[in-house]
């Protein structure tokens, strides 16, 4: 197993938002995490990325103990974050939002070439500081900007929220090469989940600070079952089984 | 070392700046405001007070004014002069926050410095206004310098009283309200701006007050009295103190008040060992404040005595 | 303000929107090229949802004066409140909460409610005085009532890092009952908020509805809102997407294309 | 023609506080906090230079450069020792004790130092006159140093890692140190860039200055109007504000007594956050 | 090497100051004991001068004062050891110290042994009036000697308040013509005689523009005025009257004018640090007339700073000075060797006037000071130039007129001596007297 979450517990302060979270991400695999806001989706990349510090619970990577080690420590061992928000370094421009990354490794031109040749905008701009990129276009240098670093696992905090379905489309063909490749994903969604979904192997859904179900990809692409799932809001009733 | 004369210095000083800290509590601690200029309203009021009191220019004097009025009309008007000059310079500043209002006051401080010492019409420059009038000098029995230190100790003991009376009224609360979270606060009907105006120019009418018992009590309103020292000064002693409570800023201004009399009270008999104790008195206090704020024993003290209103 | 278009006015509206909208360093929040335009009744429990990023809070900051508007107006009560202060806005009776729970740090859950309210004492002027006592003494009693009501009690004198985010958000709803506003803004009410608690939420929000105020509510929980609410607004983009009935959403292709995706709606 | 002089006096006044400035700004920016005890740093850097030259004899050059590296450990030692601890206090905490800091500094300084007249054994400044404007070999250097710093210190923000990481830190620590970005290390280098930007500011203090033991500490209200009127963070803007501060003041000698100065400079500083709150730098959120 | 052998003495004295405070708090008998032990005191308690003094003083008020009964009379030395007059202030406090060695050398005044009490002002007035008012109520001085003029014209309320002595050996400022004379003395003329002979020299000098530049400073404006109504009144035109602050890095801001209208002269009013810095870009800027400078750039250390060669022959300094010819000054400079330092006379006198004054009062405070000074300074008496000649003669009943290092000092209405002053000029990187004009010139 690549990743495997145990009874993580965390929060901000006195504020618990994790109430004991299981997740397990094996190589090669998308793992989609939905859940409505505030179910602790974040909170769960915050914690594994090493911005929070977990009360309780434990993290492993490749069988080692990660738990609670500080982002940068993290982003050595191979976990990769993409927060959702404040994900670029706005005031850089694109090449430098790229340097960064590739600071704490070598070879780095070969990354850059990579990305620039998949992301010609970014090429273009690659002089022009982040913030004056579009959504899309700063979404991908987040996520490219990650993976300069070669993570093992890619944690990715809802890069597609207000982007363009031609982007989304983009990105998750990207990303199911990255993990064809042999990298790990988990991928928090909270909208246009359809198209992430049909690459994913495998949904958490999360309320509340716990994961509530487990679901296969592919059975939540059955006809109207996301619909129902995040219309008729579930109330986290633990007892409802999955696939009923 | 003379205990009770360094006792009335610590009451007297103590009395003087611990209105000036208390203020700043109310400023910063409660409407979140950070002034860095407070000097300029002690000053303000120190000069108004010797303008009012002092006989007209003599000999070579270079001011222009000096009303020769009585002393609790010097009182008065300095309070209210503070008042106005709060007025003025919170009008443009006060819609800055954090650090921009900070230094913006402190700026406004430095104008006010650079003019008293460049503009010898208002207070005759360097010199300064000497020999500013004493009203206690002829209180019958009781010695001048415990009427003195009576004096700033009821000032100190109003202000407080003053400030713990509004700050445990609705007006309080509201202002406690804007500070924890304004959004909130203006969400519940709370006029963040107007409270906050009204406590930057309240504030500052102690401020003025304290200024000319300050000038009453060094008999002097002079340019290098007034710099940005008093301000570092005021501001450690908030932060010694902790700045949540009252009880806290007063304790803190008279512990750094008494701390430095008492380096100061220092007999030295030899130009020797007064030169080092003045290098020494500046390594030393250097090294209490970063000792303080790294351990708060003030904070802690004040916190365990739960003694905030 | 003039009527909106498609909007049959036969009550006199209490909160028309006119075309507001708003854009942050060049993007658009909320109004798209029009502006944003709805109105909500007197008496109305009304929802307003949408996805992420649809501007459902960047709309409350408007109706609640926090933003001020770009464009349009908004009337509330027959006054025109657009540039008004959010103070202001709080004053004429729009009381709101936040997405995530606000409150006074330093203050008791006790003194949270009572702080809602306001007090003659509050001017600089009575503040020395006695005079505002009373208002206190009946704030006070007021707040424990509200908060026996919306079950917080027994919370009344703990500090209120002491609550939990249910708690909290129960906290912001009775500091703002306590002003008695006319039109209530209720921001994602049932985030972080424990399904027990829900159900407490959701009665006392039908209570307060059916003692005549009016409640605009944005909710993710669309169980939750699709239960309470008699008419529903849906933004996507910052653009009214569509209105009407819960049962009239459920079944929207639009709602549905806008929360699943665009490829679905094609 | 007189007018022009004040300006190039101006802009000569302005390259001393660009340099003064420049690593007070650097340590706001990355640190997050105003470092009072930054112009005791240039008091330093100023006597250690004096010390070498004057006293042991060292040649100029020579004594700069060990005054600037001294400086530099010294700018070093104190934040490990000093700041490390208390960062999780605030900025208004850490904000005070480099007042205490710089209470300390300036009395070893004192202590040691004593009173007198401190002047560099170096020869009087060569004086150049264009089309009538006089410029001083001194204030060439001045100028010239000021550039070269600027320059070298863009250069080194852009091209070398370090420098990445020090801007990618003060962007946004958080997100540096999940792209692996080392933070405490490149603290560490932020305080021994600034430190030796407060010392090349101190050997030009030593070098145009008569030396007394408060000169360095008096530097410190135009270090903070330069700075505030950057807009406490682009370095950039400081050059520009640094101008701009000079050359206000020293023109404003044309028209009203030189010993306003202050006041120019101080006005200027708030007329700018009047109309721009957050400084020259700053977006116009208020 | 000799040097910074005392720069690190100073490292280890600092160290020392601290252990000795830390001590101070926890306990302050003993270590206040230990202080003066530790420290070189100029002054040793005896037992004589208590005897002495229960003779004498039967028929007047006890002594008031703490110190009086130990048998000491306490005088406090009020300078400025640090910022920019620190070396006025440690020359000033070296010659008090050696006055009152000899003082109580020669068995110590009717009061006792006199002790002294220093403290550093910085040349802030605040300071001053804190450690005055310290020195006063806590160490129960009765005489407070050697405030600059920006420290001695605010302490002249608490002089009267307090009824002690105030005396400065070089405050010039002409506002004490109007405030002093009452517990308020000074063993120096006024800056009405300074700038006055600066405003004589620069006329006589046949210069047909002269420009001042002007320390912001009681003690640099004052005469600097009186020497442009002098300049004016001589018909020299002025170019530039400039008043600058010091404490700057540089003052080419200040010197554009004044470069620019290329005077004959420069009247430089001003500190040590802020002259030597306008001297240097003065010239630098291409400056060639001459100078005129103030006393406190009287100093030989100033060829070293600036460079002997930019000054030589063209800077002249102009400062308060003793008739070197003089028998008492050479009496003096027998005994003190460091007797030709800038106020070292008038402080040597003021300290001795005191201790005549106590002699010959009914009391030991200031007041009693303050009762007899003048008459001790100005009398038909026996002519004394030392303390023990006077303690002598009045011990048998005479009178006494005191002549001092610095001349014959008679207080005028405001307690103000008149004075001799000296031009000297810089040649060869020396001061060398050029011009002397003795006291007598200024009567008017």
């Amino acid at each position: 197993m690549l990743l495997e979450i145990r009874g993580l517990v965390s929060g901000y302060g006195r504020v618990t938002v994790l109430h004991g979270v299981d997740l397990k991400a094996s190589a090669g695999e998308i793992v989609v995490v939905l859940g409505p806001n505030g179910a602790g989706k974040s909170t769960l990349m915050k914690t594994v990325g090493g911005h929070l510090q977990p009360t309780s619970g434990e993290v492993l990577l490749e069988g080692r103990d990660v738990t609670g080690l500080t982002a940068q420590a993290a982003a050595k061992h191979g976990i990769g974050h993409v927060p959702q928000e404040h994900n670029v370094f706005r005031e850089l421009t694109v090449r430098d939002n790229l340097r960064v990354a590739a600071l704490s490794h070598r070879g780095t031109d070969s990354g850059f070439e990579t990305v620039f040749e998949r992301f010609p905008i970014l090429a273009q701009r690659s002089s022009q500081r982040a913030a004056t990129l579009s959504g899309g276009e700063r979404q991908t240098l987040a996520v490219s900007s990650a993976l300069i670093g070669e993570p093992k696992v890619l944690l990715l905090d809802e890069p597609t929220s207000g982007l363009a379905p031609l982007f989304i489309r983009q990105m998750v063909e990207w990303v199911q090469e990255l993990a064809d490749s042999g990298m790990g994903v988990i991928w928090v969604i909270e909208q246009n989940p359809e198209m992430i979904l049909a690459a994913s192997t495998r949904a958490y859904l999360m309320h509340g600070g716990r994961v509530t179900d487990e679901f296969e990809g592919r059975e939540l692409l059955k006809p109207g079952r996301i619909r129902e799932l995040l219309l008729e809001e579930r109330q986290g009733a633990v007892g409802e089984s999955p696939t009923a | 070392m003379n205990w009770p004369q360094l006792l009335v210095t610590v009451v007297t000083l103590g009395g003087i700046f611990g209105v000036v800290t208390l203020a700043l509590n109310l400023q910063y601690a409660r409407g979140g405001m950070i002034n860095f200029g407070i000097v300029a309203y002690f000053a303000i009021g120190a000069y108004v007070y010797a303008i009012v009191t002092q006989r007209g220019p003599i000999g070579l004097d270079q001011y222009r004014f000096g009303f020769d009025w009585p002393w609790w009309s010097g009182l008065i008007l300095a309070g209210i002069a503070a008042l106005l000059f709060a007025a003025l310079t919170g009008w443009p500043t006060l819609r800055l926050r954090g650090e921009y209002l900070a230094l913006t006051t402190f700026a406004f401080a430095e104008v006010l410095h650079s003019l008293l010492l460049n503009e010898r019409r208002i207070g005759n420059g360097t010199v300064g206004l000497a020999n500013v009038d004493r009203p206690f000098s002829d209180w019958g029995p009781i010695e001048e310098k415990y009427v003195f230190a009576a004096a700033a100790a009821l000032l100190l003991v109003l202000t407080l009283l003053a400030f713990r009376r509004l700050l445990s009224s609705p007006y309080g609360r509201a202002l406690d309200a804007i500070r924890d979270d304004e959004t909130a606060a203006l969400a519940v009907g709370k006029a963040a701006e107007r409270l906050r105006r009204e406590v930057f120019l309240i504030s500052a009418i102690p401020v003025g007050v304290a200024g000319a018992v300050y000038a009453m009590y060094t008999t002097l309103a002079q340019p290098s009295l007034f710099t940005a020292e008093i301000t570092f000064f005021v501001w450690i002693a908030l932060v010694l103190g902790g700045e949540r409570s009252l009880y806290g800023v007063v304790l803190g201004t008279l512990g750094l008040v008494l701390f430095e009399e008492v380096v100061r009270a220092w007999p030295f008999e030899t130009v020797r060992s007064a030169q080092i104790a003045a290098s020494a008195e500046h390594v030393l206090t250097g090294l209490v404040f970063i000792a303080v704020l790294r351990y708060q024993p003030f904070q802690r003290t004040v916190s365990r005595l739960r003694v905030a209103p | 303000m003039t009527a909106i278009a498609g909007q049959p006015r036969e009550r006199r509206a209490l909160l028309e929107a006119a075309g507001i909208s708003k854009r942050f360093a060049g993007l658009q929040a909320v109004g798209g090229s029009e502006g944003l335009s709805f109105d909500v009744f007197a008496g109305e429990f009304v929802g307003l949802i949408g996805p992420n990023g649809a501007g459902k809070s960047t709309t409350f900051d408007l109706l609640s004066g926090v933003l001020r508007s770009d464009s349009g107006a908004v009337t509330f009560d027959g006054r025109d409140v657009t540039e008004a202060d959010p103070h202001m806005h709080a004053r004429y009776g729009i009381g709101r909460t936040f997405q995530t729970p606000r409150s006074f740090e330093s203050m008791t859950v006790l003194q949270n409610v009572v702080a809602g309210a306001t007090n003659p004492g509050e001017r600089l002027g009575a503040a020395f005085g006695r005079k505002w006592r009373g208002g206190e003494r009946s704030a006070t009693d007021a707040a424990k009532r509200i908060l026996t009501r919306v079950g917080l009690a027994d919370r009344a004198s703990a500090p209120v890092s002491d609550l939990s985010g249910g708690e909290l958000r129960m906290l912001e709803v009775a500091r703002q009952l306590i002003r008695k506003p006319t039109l209530l803004l209720l921001d994602e009410p049932t985030a972080g908020v424990h399904p027990g608690l829900q159900d407490r939420l959701a009665a006392l929000l039908r209570d307060i509805h059916r003692e005549g105020m009016t409640l605009l509510v944005v909710e993710h929980n669309l169980h939750f809102l699709l239960a309470l609410a008699d008419h529903i607004l849906v933004l996507a983009e910052g653009e009214l997407i569509a209105q009407g009935t819960p049962a009239d959403i459920r079944v929207d292709p639009v709602v549905v294309s806008a929360y699943l995706g665009s490829d679905s709606a094609a | 023609m007189l007018l022009l002089q004040f300006f190039v006096t101006g802009v000569v006044t302005g390259c001393f506080l660009i340099l003064a400035t420049i690593g007070f700004s650097l340590t706001r920016r990355v640190e997050g906090f105003l470092n009072i005890a930054h112009a005791e740093l240039l008091g330093v850097s100023a006597f250690t230079t004096w010390w070498l030259n004057a006293e042991l004899g060292v040649h100029v050059i020579v004594a700069a450069v060990v005054a600037i590296a001294f400086t530099a450990l010294v700018g070093l030692l104190i934040a490990r020792v000093i700041y490390d601890p208390i960062r999780a206090r605030g900025p208004a905490v850490l904000l005070i004790t480099s007042t205490g800091v710089a209470f300390v500094l300036g009395g070893v300084i004192d202590g040691l130092i004593g009173t007198g007249i401190r002047t560099l054994q170096i020869g009087l400044a060569h004086r150049y006159e264009v089309f009538g404007i006089r410029i001083t070999s001194h204030q060439l250097l001045m100028v010239v140093l000021a550039a070269a710093t600027s320059v070298s210190l863009a250069v080194f923000l852009n091209r070398t890692r370090t420098g990445l990481a020090i801007r990618a830190m003060s962007a946004n620590p958080s997100l540096a140190a999940s792209r692996g970005v080392n933070l405490s290390a490149t603290s560490r280098a932020t305080w021994l860039l600034s430190s030796s930007l407060a010392g090349i500011a101190g050997v030009m203090l030593a070098v145009v200055a008569t030396l007394t033991t408060d000169l360095a500490f008096a530097q410190i209200l135009q270090i903070l109007a330069v700075a505030i009127l950057a807009g406490l963070g682009s370095l950039y803007a400081v050059i520009v504000s640094g101008l701009l501060v000079g050359i206000a003041m020293d023109v404003s000698a044309f028209w009203i007594p030189a010993g306003y100065r202050p006041l120019v400079a101080f006005a200027v500083v708030i007329v700018v956050l009047v109309f721009r709150p957050a400084g020259l730098a700053g977006t116009r959120a208020a | 090497m000799g040097t910074n052998k005392r720069k690190w003495m100073r490292l280890f004295a600092v160290l020392f100051a601290l252990s000795l405070v830390g001590a101070a708090c926890g306990d302050d008998d003993s270590a206040d004991q230990q202080d003066q032990d530790a420290e070189e005191t100029a002054s040793q308690p005896s037992e004589d001068a208590a005897g002495t003094d229960s003779e004498t003083a039967d028929e007047t008020s006890p002594p008031t004062t703490e110190a009086a009964e130990r048998g000491e009379v306490t005088v406090g030395v009020l300078v400025p050891l640090t910022g920019e007059l620190g070396e006025f202030g440690a020359i000033v406090a070296d010659a008090i110290e050696f006055g009152v060695s000899e003082i109580n050398a020669a068995g110590g005044t009717r009061c006792g042994d006199i002790r002294t009490v220093v403290a550093d002002t910085g040349g802030d007035a605040e300071t001053g009036i804190r450690e005055a008012t310290n020195m006063i109520e806590s160490e129960g001085a009765v005489a407070i000697l050697g405030p600059t003029s920006g420290v001695m014209v605010p302490l002249v309320d608490l002089a009267h308040r307090e009824e002690v002595v105030i005396m400065s050996p070089y405050a010039g400022t002409i506002t004490l013509n109007e405030l002093g004379g009452d517990f308020v003395y000074r063993t120096v003329s006024s800056d009405l005689g300074d700038g006055a002979a600066s405003g004589l020299w620069l006329s006589s000098r046949g210069y047909e523009s002269v420009a001042f530049l002007i320390q912001n400073e009681e003690s640099t404006i004052s005469p600097a005025e009186v020497a442009r109504d002098e300049v004016n009144a001589a018909g020299i035109k002025i170019t530039d009257f400039i008043v600058y602050n010091p404490g700057q890095p540089s003052y080419q801001a200040e010197l554009t004018t004044v470069l620019a209208n290329d005077p004959d002269a420069i009247f430089l009013a001003g500190g040590q640090e802020s002259g030597v810095t306008v001297i240097k870009e003065a010239v630098a800027g291409g400056f060639e007339g001459e100078w005129l400078f103030t006393a406190d750039l009287a100093v030989p250390e100033i060829f070293d700073a600036v460079g002997a060669d930019l000054i030589n022959d063209k800077a002249f300094v102009e400062f308060a000075d003793v008739d070197p010819s003089l028998p008492e000054f050479i009496s003096f400079e027998e005994r003190y060797d460091k007797a030709g330092d800038p106020f070292a006379p008038n402080s040597f006198d003021m300290v001795t006037l005191v201790a005549l004054a106590l002699e010959s009062a009914g009391g030991c405070d200031g007041a009693a000071i303050n009762g007899t000074i003048r008459g001790v300074a100005d009398s038909d008496g026996t002519k004394v130039s030392t303390f023990a000649e006077g303690r002598d003669v009045l011990a048998a009943g005479g009178t006494i007129n005191y002549e001092g290092a610095s001349g014959p000092l008679v207080f005028d209405a405001s307690g103000t001596v008149s004075g001799a002053y000296t031009i000297q000029q810089a040649i060869n990187g020396e001061w060398v007297n050029v011009e002397f004009y003795p006291a007598s010139t200024f009567d008017r």
